[in-house]
């Protein structure tokens, strides 16, 4: 087991240092210079020139990179070129936001998932096919369009929840839920979408197995079989479904954040994106990958715990 | 798929369900619908200052008011320095800021840090005094040095909202002369005087900034510093995205605002900051688009300033860039080929029509002018033919990437009933952009004129950017001086010259738009016609 | 007699022996052929505009209805597909070039070959893509096809990932072991025997992989990243359907048409193509 | 063993074989899957290579066509060293090296006619076109398939007419020797029969060299000249088919002897009651003691030597066993069937 989480980590690790190479060198394979960016429009060449020397842009690639790779170690990936500010401070502040987003997004998914997915597995072949249809269906909307849909119906005409804003989790727990009822939501429906197929097939297959059939011959009750011995098997894959629908969420978010007004990562990797602020977007990618790499250690750890075979590695 | 669709229609409503109940477990009022909300909770964000220098007469702010304001854009992404900014980034930096006079919603200009002023006779100095119970936070005064300190960096690039006082410019500053520990003296460049100088003093332009960010302006890339009536709360802020400002019981005025604080979100979304207003997220969001116009309004939640004009200015006055431009015919011929009740009707709903130059209710406005000059392409079509244009012309209107609705609409009209053909060569930078007025025949913008619109004319119309050929019109030339000196008639008969001489082609007045709440908050006070909401005159509903 | 009609199927793709693959990879062949072709045959100018008629719903005159500036939908919806129907296509076929090449060395290779290349690939796996890729439009600018090459390149990781089994378990075929014995050279084998044999899961993740680029391609655009206005893009048309949902609500309904129906082809080629892939690994975002 | 005369090589010479799956420190850990195997054949000779699962008789098959390197030891074909072979040099030595798989419905690509593989296998030797084909239809109905097999698919034929189709495969390169993995055993009884029959006969008619691999003696019996007895990739026994099917010197060839199937049901109650008699265990997973004999921890024979000391191979009647108990197998062990 430590072995196995040891391996994890690296890998982990691994993840994080490619995702800042890959920045990287997107960041310096543009003629745009952090200069030009920094100084805006009206300033001369010469001027530019003068703050990349400042800003150490034009040493050698080499150079910068092992200078850049050390200091992102140290969490430090210097100022914004647009609003001067620390971009690890400013990421930090953001960072909860798109967390909660993607985490209840990923749990809501999980959850709804797997009801979706065991109904179609136990009841009949016409609920398997409205889920199927279901499925098929979310996984084709772009969460933007669902997105707007919702709020049109729920915040503007029904007035139910939240269009926009973020009400921190400090400020009280049901305002932090409203205001994340409808991201979380539009998010959601699309991983909930994959979760059903794969919990139904794990459903399925659990169902088929032998076990299941001498625990109906020794009169086990059927719900004892379904939802406990026939979902613990099917879960498992789910679990595994779960870290990469992750990914998915996180990503996803970045598009939600801005229909919805959310101060999370991703407003910030747009405005990045539209501002060429280079240290922020290497800061949102590092901090995004770790992100995503640590949740999927969590989830790695749950899965070795759901399955006895892994624990003894 | 119908069937899916319903499906999902019931999926979702059920989620919904499942999370309004899950929030409303600890608080029961919170899914009730309307605007109260943003109002009447967060009792928590009470001021973090003790109140006990100020009086407990604060009355209003007892309730721990907050207000919630969506903006367009970050109105301080780059330095919370106010005097990196214009005008229109001004509701933001009010509350963190004194400063020397302000735009009242009336639209007058008032002192507000300033006790008193006066102009000398021939009006090339202005010496103010300030109040002399202004501090900043580490207790240092804001006193005549720091006026002084703040105003000598006019020069800096940086400083965008000091452009005025630059060389050359309509407010060039000479000097500023401490003339006591609390008296300040400025003494102008201009040899005429400068009647209204204390008008230059408002607002973004008149804010000053505390001795550290005085003496060195990086200091406020991080933090403000300011001695006005709300502290920024760093730690509850998220730059870009949200501002939370606390009020600041201490300050001299405190009394006069009444919200305890107030919370700035971005919302860059057009929809979504309509939105934010309708679901009551938003007391108050600052910039409307005309696509949104319809929604707020059936809701009774638009607010509208005008005091905006479009126009077809042009440039070429004597036919040398294109000879058909030579002609007064042409010009107004152009102008009475244009159908600006469709233009309005159809892309920018709630705007007017106008040709002339002053807005609507500014002094100098003429209603007969936009009869003169109504609709009638017939007459226009004689008119070319007059000149012997009847078969058209070409004419290049620089764009910087793509040519706007109301420029594609003109085209069309231009060529179908003129024959005109107009083209739309296309910048990638606004330097190219800028350097197009000295070699094309128009431009067509939307100018806001705000307070000073004679002050215009007599700036980029007749001796700037507008006229670079260096045109002269006895009809304008006669007629400016005692309009910028505030003449009504001649206003008026300015006005009309402007349009006579196809100066300016008007296509619409149009208005600034804001969305606001009107179950929590009383209204929008712009600030006069210039389209500034006065944050200070912001009030609660009761 | 069924093993002569046996035969005769075993030519035709397997996805295409159930209606909704047919519909799907129907519809997708339908799209590519109009959007590429719409500039030919569409009734107006994507620039061409009609004030008087600006926001209306489908009429004989505009068949989908027209936006807020009076253009046509029906002619911006079809011309919209040409970019994010290629762009897509080219990150697929990227995807595919660096995915397949590794996924047949790591199949053929086994051990610690495979060890490395499926670290590379899980590491690649855990980047948050989107986030990626606005970084990347950040850096390189909003230039679509390298942008969405660099897409190529992280599907590819998932691509490893899923069709790695597929591969080793198609090398477990002995007529592969045959084909070696006869002296067939290492690429030869892959060409001839292993990549046929992956065909159908092939299909179903490139159709599923393509439909992913085109809903990234037009999530993109509803950020701001697509083409530049009067050029319509779909996400942007959603966009603009969305600043006018009050206006007129059933814009949502034409702009939504195209990304939802290309979604659901690609799904539905891609689900009818096998059985639904056991780990999809790639979903759109 | 090693009398062989230098104008006549054997076909097939193996020595001291050695092949571990992996690579790097691990698979250094865990025991080889062929231990230091020795045989060698004779042109026209078929030997028998039996074991059950797991024993490595197909991984000395797969080591001789090339699909799995060896770690140590040699391989000659015709007295030349293809221990190594290049791709090239085993282009032509797949000629005279061919193979028949155990699973003719794997061993034969389902996308492809009959013809394209038999074609598919001459390409690569240059025979193209009308001629590739011709000699596919040769060798198709020299092993009793209608010409017009040739433009079918795989699914269109059983089992056993597809073995016969990968026998073609085999011999339609003309080769002399023929790794046989298992040709049968996937087979019902009767096709068995049929397609060992064609097997012998296409040993006489052509002069074949067979490695007839199985997993039990009966089938083995029938095709080999002799036979090696192997278990977790060592030799236990070797010698004349004869010999050690009818006197087995080494308990596991006892008890495989016992295992192998018979048509008649009576009989297989008696054997399967007196397998159990033999009281071996079946294959546990633990590995076993590198230094004594790897089968002592099933065998009801052994005692400590077995456990301390690996025996060697000796030569007992006609055939070698290794077993330090050997002398007392078939003598007073097993008990006899009742």
């Amino acid at each position: 087991m430590p072995l196995y989480i040891a391996k994890r980590l690296a890998i982990g690790v691994g993840t994080i240092w490619a995702a800042f190479t890959l920045t990287f060198l997107l960041v310096h394979s543009t003629d745009n210079s952090p200069g030009a960016v920094r100084l805006g429009m009206g300033a001369t060449p010469e001027e530019v020139e003068v703050e990349n020397e400042r800003l150490g842009w034009n040493r050698p690639l080499l150079t910068q990179y092992a200078d850049d790779l050390g200091k992102m170690v140290r969490l430090d990936f210097g100022q914004s070129l647009i609003n001067r500010g620390d971009v690890r401070d400013q990421l930090s502040d953001r960072l909860p936001v798109t967390a909660s987003i993607s985490v209840l997004a990923t749990l809501l998914a999980g959850i709804v998932g797997t009801a979706l997915g065991v109904v179609a597995a136990v009841r009949g072949r016409g609920t398997a096919k409205a889920v199927n249809a279901f499925s098929g269906f979310s996984l084709s909307i772009p969460s933007f369009w669902l997105g707007v849909v919702l709020v049109y119906f729920f915040a503007i005409r029904l007035d139910l929840l939240p269009a926009t804003g973020y009400s921190r989790f400090s400020e009280g727990v049901g305002s932090w839920l409203q205001s994340l009822a409808l991201p979380v939501i539009t998010l959601a429906i699309g991983g909930a979408a994959v979760v059903a197929r794969m919990a139904a097939s794990g459903m399925r297959e659990a169902l088929a197995r032998e076990y299941i059939t001498t625990l109906r011959a020794i009169g086990t009750p059927e719900w004892r079989i379904r939802y406990i011995h026939a979902l613990r098997a099917a879960s498992l894959p789910v679990v595994g479904a779960l870290g990469v629908q992750f990914i998915v969420l996180f990503g996803g978010s970045v598009i939600i954040e801005n229909l919805f007004a959310l101060p999370g990562i991703g407003q910030a990797a747009l405005f990045g994106a539209t501002g060429n602020d280079f240290p922020i977007l290497i800061g949102v990618v590092v901090m995004s990958t770790a992100v995503v790499v640590i949740t999927n250690l969590v989830l790695d750890l749950l899965t070795a715990v759901l399955d006895p075979k892994l624990r003894t590695r | 798929m119908k069937q899916s669709s319903r499906l999902l229609r019931l999926l979702a409503v059920l989620l919904a369900l499942v999370l309004v109940t899950a929030a409303c477990g600890d608080n029961d009022d919170d899914a009730s619908p309307g605007a109260g909300d943003s109002v009447a909770d967060s009792g928590d964000a009470a001021p973090s200052g003790d109140d006990s220098g100020d009086s407990g007469d604060a009355a209003p702010s007892s309730g721990g008011l907050t207000l919630t304001v969506a903006l367009e854009s970050d109105y301080s992404p780059a330095t919370y320095n106010p005097q990196a900014y214009a005008l229109q980034q001004f509701p933001f930096h009010s509350l963190l800021y004194d400063s020397l006079f302000v735009t009242t919603s009336d639209g007058e200009i008032v002192p507000n840090i300033v006790t008193e002023f006066a102009t000398n006779e021939e009006a090339t100095q202005l010496t103010f005094s300030l109040r002399e119970d202004l501090v900043f936070d580490d207790g240092s005064p804001l006193d005549a040095e720091l006026v002084k300190a703040n105003l000598d960096r006019r020069l800096e690039e940086d400083l965008r909202s000091y452009s005025l006082f630059g060389e050359g410019q309509e407010g060039e500053i000479a000097d500023v002369v401490v003339s006591g520990p609390y008296e300040v003296t400025i003494h102008w460049a201009f040899e005429q005087g400068i009647a209204n100088g204390h008008e230059f003093l408002a607002d973004n332009v008149g804010a000053i900034v505390g001795p550290n960010g005085a003496a060195d302006s990086t200091t406020l890339e991080t933090a403000p510093e300011g001695s006005g009536p709300y502290r920024l709360d760093l730690d509850a802020s998220t730059r870009g995205a949200t501002y939370v400002l606390r009020k600041w019981a201490d300050h001299w005025n405190a009394d006069a605002y009444a919200y305890d604080t107030i919370i700035f979100n971005i919302i860059t979304d057009a929809q979504a900051r309509a939105n934010a207003v309708l679901s009551g997220e938003a007391d108050l969001a600052i910039k409307i688009e005309p696509n949104q116009i319809n929604q707020l309004e059936s809701e009774g939640a638009l607010a509208k300033i005008g005091g905006t004009v479009a126009a077809v200015n042009v440039l070429d006055k004597t036919g040398e860039r294109v000879p058909a431009f030579g002609f007064v015919e042409t010009r107004h011929a152009l102008s009475l080929a244009i159908d600006r009740q469709t233009i309005v009707d159809a892309l920018r709903p709630g705007a007017r029509p106008t040709v002339q130059y002053f807005p609507e209710q500014a002094v100098g406005f003429d209603p007969t002018l936009n009869e003169r000059y109504a609709y009638d392409p017939d007459r226009a079509r004689e008119l070319l033919a007059s000149v012997g244009l009847e078969d058209g012309f070409e004419v290049d209107k620089v764009v910087l990437g793509e040519p706007t609705d109301v420029e594609l609409a003109i085209q069309r009209m231009w060529q179908e009933e003129l024959g005109v053909t107009l083209n739309f060569p296309a910048v990638t930078n606004t330097g190219e952009l800028f350097a197009s007025v000295n070699t094309t025949a128009i431009i067509i913008n939307e100018w806001g004129l705000g307070l000073r619109p004679a002050g215009f004319v007599a700036g980029p119309v007749t001796s700037g950017f507008m006229n670079t050929q260096g045109a002269e019109s006895e009809a304008i030339s006669s007629v400016l001086g005692p309009a910028l000196g505030g003449n009504p008639e001649a206003l008026v008969a300015l006005n009309n010259a402007l349009v006579d001489e196809g100066w300016w082609i008007g296509l619409y007045e149009t208005f600034t738009y804001a969305g606001y709440n009107p179950d929590s908050i009383q209204g929008v006070p712009f600030g006069g016609i210039s389209g500034i909401v006065v944050m200070a005159d912001v009030e609660p509903v009761g | 007699m069924s093993s002569i009609r046996q035969a005769k199927q075993q030519r035709i793709p397997a996805f295409l022996r159930s209606w909704g693959g047919v519909f799907g990879a129907g519809w997708l062949i339908f799209m590519f052929l109009a959007s590429i072709t719409a500039r030919w045959w569409r009734p107006y100018d994507v620039a061409e505009q009609d004030l008087i008629a600006r926001l209306q719903g489908p009429s004989s005159e505009y068949w989908l209805g027209t936006d807020a500036v009076g253009r046509d939908l029906f002619s911006r919806v079809f011309t919209a597909g040409a970019l994010p129907l290629q762009a897509s296509a080219v990150m697929v076929l990227v995807a595919f070039g660096i995915g397949l090449p590794l996924i047949l060395i790591a199949a053929e290779r086994g051990g610690r070959v495979e060890e490395a290349i499926g670290r590379f690939a899980e590491t690649i796996m855990s980047l948050p893509s989107t986030v990626i890729l606005l970084a990347a439009i950040g850096a390189i600018g909003n230039r679509i096809y390298p942008v969405m090459m660099i897409f190529g390149l992280l599907v590819s990781a998932a691509l490893y990932r899923i069709l790695i089994g597929v591969a080793k378990s198609s090398r477990q075929h002995l007529y592969i072991d045959a084909a070696r014995v006869d002296g067939m050279g290492s690429i030869r084998v892959n060409l001839a025997h292993v990549l046929p044999s992956m065909a159908r899961p092939i299909a179903v993740q490139a159709a599923i992989v393509y439909a992913i680029g085109l809903l990234i391609i037009n999530g993109l655009a509803f950020l701001g990243f697509g083409p530049g206005e009067p050029q319509p893009s779909w996400g942007f048309m959603i966009k603009d359907a969305s600043d006018n949902i009050f206006n007129s609500p059933w814009m949502m309904v034409p702009s939504r048409r195209r990304p939802l129906a290309h979604g659901h082809g690609g799904e539905c080629a891609g689900r009818c193509a096998g059985r639904t892939p056991r780990h999809p690994g790639v979903h759109p975002p | 063993m090693t009398t062989t005369v230098q104008s006549n090589p054997p076909a097939i010479e193996v020595r001291d074989l050695v092949v571990r799956y992996g690579g790097g420190r691990r698979a250094m850990k865990t025991p080889p899957a062929v231990d230091g195997v020795c045989f060698d054949i004779a042109p026209g000779e078929t030997l028998g290579l039996v074991g059950e699962s797991g024993s490595g008789k197909s991984t000395i098959g797969k080591a001789l066509l090339g699909l799995q390197p060896p770690t140590e030891g040699t391989i000659w074909l015709h007295g030349k060293d293809v221990t190594t072979a290049s791709l090239k040099e085993r282009r032509t030595l797949a000629s005279e090296l061919r193979v028949v798989f155990q699973d003719p419905y794997s061993s034969l690509n389902p996308a492809r006619r009959i013809g394209q593989t038999l074609a598919e296998s001459l390409r690569l030797i240059g025979i193209k076109g009308d001629a590739a084909r011709a000699r596919a239809i040769t060798t198709l109905e020299s092993v009793g398939l209608p010409s017009d097999s040739i433009d079918r698919f795989p699914s269109q034929f059983s089992g056993g007419q597809r073995q016969r189709i990968a026998i073609a495969r085999a011999l339609v390169r003309d080769p002399n020797v023929l790794v046989l993995d298992e040709p049968v055993s996937a087979l019902d009884l009767s096709t068995q029969a049929q397609v060992l029959n064609l097997l012998a006969d296409l040993r006489d008619e052509h002069k074949l060299a067979y490695l007839f691999i199985a997993h039990d003696l009966g089938v083995v019996r029938f095709l080999a000249h002799r036979v090696v007895v192997l278990y977790r990739g060592q030799v236990m026994e070797s010698g004349p088919v004869e010999d050690v099917t009818s006197r087995p010197r080494h308990p596991y060839s006892v008890a495989l002897t016992a295992a192998a199937p018979v048509p008649r049901p009576a009989e297989q109650i008696d054997r399967r009651a007196h397998r159990e008699a033999l009281s071996v265990g079946s294959a546990s997973t633990a590995p076993p003691d590198p230094k004594g004999c790897p089968f002592a921890s099933r065998c009801p024979l052994a005692d400590g030597q077995c456990h301390a000391e690996r025996p060697m191979l000796r030569l007992i009647g006609g055939q070698r066993v290794a077993c330090h108990h050997a002398e007392q197998v078939g003598v007073t062990w097993p008990p006899p069937p009742n």
